[in-house]
């Protein structure tokens, strides 16, 4: 490091290096490798006030079906160590209800918004597809393929490899806009399914969606979630999100978005070197706004520090030679 | 652009004292949040020596003062319990104001009757104060302890009606008791503003249509984002043809008592 | 409750109830539902000069093999929110080392040992079943089939209904003593593999073991273990634990022994209420040795304020009737 | 039953100050520890207000006064940056004390040689104090704050030689030159026991096998339990016709070098 500071070009290079950070999903380019995970940034507007959206790498809505869904009764998060359950049950205004509630904020930002797509069969994710490909402006479509809270949807498609390589290729014939499918966690190994949703033409992978998960009351014997169970996330299910990253990215070629815990730049940076081109901050927002820009400037420091260009130069890059 | 209703500010701690048995006053210096407040809003505050636990708790804005706020809590659980212990210069995030607060009465109109119950007096003080009608509150509590801040109603001109259960302060029974029989003195040119227990809020919404008299309730759901995202804290809404969730932290947590879907709730 | 306590008697009752803690897993009578976990107690002479071993219901030991273990290279554990990996490698003296160094210590107990072991092969499994059989005065054995952090053993046999089943059942013609499955929670459904170990004539399962998992360290870039991956275990997984024992609890009729995450005897009730008979704590050991002591003493607290008279009282008593 | 050798207590903070730069000495109260510290043995402190962050921190003991222990820390993460937060009064919980130490020289033996670097001078102090024979401390850092209880050392009467990587204080260079020299000088008689950073107990291991002396080292490995159950915090040990892993909270922190199969460490 000592010696390097000595040679006068590095110093000349950092005074006028630009840190490349830009990254791409299939055919989205994001000006930055942050973004936040859907169902945890409702539909962008509500945060509007506490940040600027638009330093945003993207923004990811709360899934989406076809028509409204009421969503399950309540209570419907219960707090647990270093993390949450939820049981929200994919409350929502529809495709038609999002775009003339929502979409016209959305459309006006200066970064791509992605959205994230549920149905309770193949079809109806390949029509909530073709409806969003219509609409034109779309940044990404987010297969859901993973959500524990629902019966009749979700996870099943997440946890059946010949279901998911279905959805996705149905949904692939339906639009050109990019494609990300939302893994499910709850599986034996990620690659099976990894696989699966990368020969059915998916662009990227989300890796991970919440684990199933439970608590009960034990003064009134009742689960603590009116769903009896839910979604575990937070810092909680970061190494089990870690591992999964990385052996996904062992498995596909396509990009991942790594998420589940992600709290600080540290934490990012970790999801990248285990294999992930971008990352997504989920919980965290809903007690500190301000997480994805403070990944976003301790990224760049980061970066910096280390004398590197460009962000990609982190993904996948753990050392994992066994000693 | 429009001016923020709500910013995210580093506050510190002013005071932090017990006001009775497990009652605590916390006033905190917040030069953003403060003049901003509408009465029935809510802080949401991270208490940051809780550290396994990571969501933010939310407490009724019980008064301003300059460029002050203040909250009154009671310490239930591990979050009320370390902020309890938090000192002054000690410092606390904050997210507010939030959520869409009790309608203010209008010179000349409503006279306002206000029901609270434990903390939910804390909700109610600042709709006193900028009420420019004065009118009745009525306060209820198990005992003598939960009865908060009844002075400070009193210094406002307001008529203040106790009840606690035990009979150790006010009138020996449940809130609603003097509430019914003020009712049945006259109903017109009344409306009624609670804040308190979901069972109290419920027994309120029956009076008030009842006696047919107006009533907004401020609901006490459950929340874990505060503003508006996770779609934790819905409660059922009348739509007409059937009900909707809809958000107490933004919605919310004031309604109008007709459009609770009182039936789906559990 | 008042209106109770005006009759006179249960007052009375109250005042002499003996509570009952006694619980059964298979032939094994514990004196109380309160054990600790494989892994996270030694041998139990380590933690003898801290707390009173015969006040457990049972000692359970750290896996063993036929032969000795060296175990993993280090680092071999680290320090995650709420939680810690592992990926200690079940390092161990083997069964005759086993007996040996810690047999003349355990075989003095008053408690039941529970001895935890494992193999590469079937065979290896049953000879080990066999070689503690003839010991005489075991307790119970705890098969282990669900360690994530050796590549040959351990978490294969958990994963695959099949050769699972194999297991149990090539034990439970080695032995006579009580079989205890400890189950992986790395699969989609608990259910189908708690059934097989049923079926193959396991007395009781054991839910749950650790979840595979990962942390970097960004500076290094290299794994945090020297195993690359391990397992996570400790209060962040808590509320994945309690799920998978109330899904085991409903399919299949054999005991469970609770475990994941417990601090306290709060969470000691939570996975009885769930479905289980008996509990264990693990990972808090090591920050608290007292833990097991203390979850007894608060269960049985708790009884009492709840005027009950048998800790089997709580077992599976969750109310789940959706409302 | 034998007499107790380890026990678990809550301690009370007796003083916390900081000694140079990022190292802090915190004084603790108790009675049923200290009275049974043994030179090199270690305290396993639960830091109580550490939250998500569960295990405990291990510490060298550095001194017994009475029914106190002290120990000398650096800050370096979230654990040890909150201990220097306590206050006097604040409670600790403790197992102590653990591990096998020093040999603490017998009188008329082996004149000992005491190499430190960093906060692995905290282990020393208790083995010069409590050895009949005064002897050399070569004590070393990164710079003149990592030096940390010179005078202390000197007080005991024993003979101090310091060096620092960025000669700030005492001989340039490192700790391990001004041995070599000693050693240069005579070899006779004399035992190494060494505690510091894992490449400075290699470098004390390698003179100490080409001088012909023998060494006991304290090794620094990541601990979880600190009582031998995890299984965390082995390192390899010769056992004649290979290796095996033994534990450093138990068989160690303190080995006789010679049994240190450092071709199997990372
Ligand atoms: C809009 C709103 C306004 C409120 N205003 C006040 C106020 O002015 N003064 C006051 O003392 N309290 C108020 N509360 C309740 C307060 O938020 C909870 O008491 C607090 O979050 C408990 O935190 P804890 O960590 O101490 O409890 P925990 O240890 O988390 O739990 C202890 C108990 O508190 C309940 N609780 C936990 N979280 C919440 C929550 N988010 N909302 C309601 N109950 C909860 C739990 O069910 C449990 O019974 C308000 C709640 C809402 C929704
Ligand atoms: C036998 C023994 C005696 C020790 N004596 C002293 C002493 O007298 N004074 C002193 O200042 N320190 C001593 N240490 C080191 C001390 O335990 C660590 O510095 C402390 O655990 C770090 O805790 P933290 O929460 O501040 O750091 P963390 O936030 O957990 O981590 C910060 C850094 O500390 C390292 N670290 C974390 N845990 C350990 C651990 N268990 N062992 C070693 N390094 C760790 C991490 O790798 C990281 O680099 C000793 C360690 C051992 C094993
Ligand atoms: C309250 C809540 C609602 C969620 N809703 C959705 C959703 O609608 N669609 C989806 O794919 N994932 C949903 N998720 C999962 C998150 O997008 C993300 O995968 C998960 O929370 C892990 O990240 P985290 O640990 O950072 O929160 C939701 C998570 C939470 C906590
Ligand atoms: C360091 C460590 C070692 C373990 N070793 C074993 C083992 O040898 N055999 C086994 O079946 N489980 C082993 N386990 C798993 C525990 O027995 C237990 O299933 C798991 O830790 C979950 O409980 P906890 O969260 O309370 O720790 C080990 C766990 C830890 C943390
Ligand atoms: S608390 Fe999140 S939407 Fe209301
Ligand atoms: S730290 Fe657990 S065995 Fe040494």
């Amino acid at each position: 490091m000592k010696s390097e500071a000595r040679n006068p070009k590095p110093e000349v290079a950092n005074a006028t290096r630009e840190v490349n950070l830009s990254v791409q999903i299939g055919g989205m380019r994001m000006q930055n490798p942050v973004t936040v995970a859907s169902g945890t940034f409702g539909y962008g507007v509500e945060y509007a006030q506490l940040l600027d959206l638009n330093q945003l790498g993207a923004v990811v809505v709360k899934g989406i079906r076809l028509g409204p869904v009421r969503g399950n009764p309540t209570p419907r998060t219960v707090e647990v160590a270093s993390g949450l359950i939820n049981a929200i049950g994919l409350q929502g205004p529809g495709v038609d209800g999002f775009i003339k509630k929502y979409w016209p904020f959305l459309k006006e930002l200066k970064v791509p918004t992605i959205i994230n797509i549920w149905g309770t069969t193949v079809e109806e994710y390949a029509e909530v597809a073709r409806r969003f490909d219509e609409l034109g402006g779309v940044g990404a479509l987010e297969l859901n393929v993973s959500c524990p809270n629902i019966k009749e949807g979700g996870a099943q498609f997440g946890t059946d490899c010949k279901l998911l390589s279905q959805v996705v290729s149905a949904c692939r014939k339906a639009t050109r806009l990019p494609l990300i499918t939302k893994m499910s966690p709850n599986v034996v190994s990620i690659a099976p399914y990894a696989k699966a949703a990368e020969e059915g033409g998916s662009d990227a992978l989300a890796v991970t969606n919440s684990y199933p998960a439970m608590a009960i009351d034990i003064e009134t014997r009742r689960p603590r979630l009116a769903n009896i169970t839910g979604g575990l996330t937070g810092p909680c299910i970061k190494p089990i999100a870690i591992k999964l990253v990385w052996e996904a990215a062992k498995a596909v070629k396509i990009p991942i978005i790594g998420m589940g815990g992600i709290q600080n730049s540290a934490d990012a940076i970790e999801f990248m070197m285990a294999g992930a081109t971008a990352v997504a901050v989920g919980t965290a927002n809903f007690y500190e706004p301000q997480t994805a820009l403070q990944v976003l400037a301790g990224l760049r420091d980061f970066l910096q520090r280390q004398g590197l260009t460009d962000v990609r130069q982190l993904v996948g890059s753990v050392r994992v030679e066994k000693v | 652009m429009l001016p923020p209703t709500m910013v995210e500010e580093s506050v510190r701690i002013i005071s932090n004292e017990r006001a009775t048995d497990l009652y605590f006053r916390l006033v905190v210096q917040s030069p953003r949040i403060a003049p901003l407040v509408q009465p029935g809003q809510f802080a949401h505050l991270r208490i940051l020596p809780l550290r396994e636990a990571l969501l933010r708790r939310p407490f009724s804005i019980f008064r301003v003062e300059g460029y002050t706020f203040s909250i009154l809590y009671k310490a239930v659980g591990k979050g009320t319990e370390l902020l309890s212990r938090m000192r002054p210069d000690d410092e606390l995030n904050a997210i507010g104001p939030l959520g869409h607060g009790f309608t203010v009465p209008p010179a000349g109109g409503e006279m306002p009757l206000l029901v609270a119950g434990g903390y939910g007096m804390a909700a109610m003080y600042l709709l006193a104060q900028r009420s420019p009608q004065r009118g009745i509150v009525f306060v209820g509590g198990r005992r003598r302890v939960d009865i908060l801040c009844e002075d400070e109603f009193r210094a406002l001109g307001w008529d203040v009606r106790a009840t606690t259960e035990d009979g150790s302060h006010g009138e020996k029974g449940l809130v609603t008791q003097p509430l019914i029989a003020e009712l049945k003195r006259g109903t017109a040119g009344r409306k009624l503003f609670a804040c308190g227990p979901t069972p109290m809020l419920k027994a309120v919404s029956r009076i008030a249509e009842e006696f047919n008299v107006p009533a907004e309730l401020s609901m006490d759901e459950h929340m874990c984002c505060g503003v508006g995202v996770c779609l934790t804290c819905v409660i059922p809404i009348s739509t007409g043809d059937g009900w909707e969730y809809q958000r107490t932290c933004t919605e919310g947590p004031v309604f109008d008592s007709r459009l609770i879907a009182w039936e789906a709730t559990a």
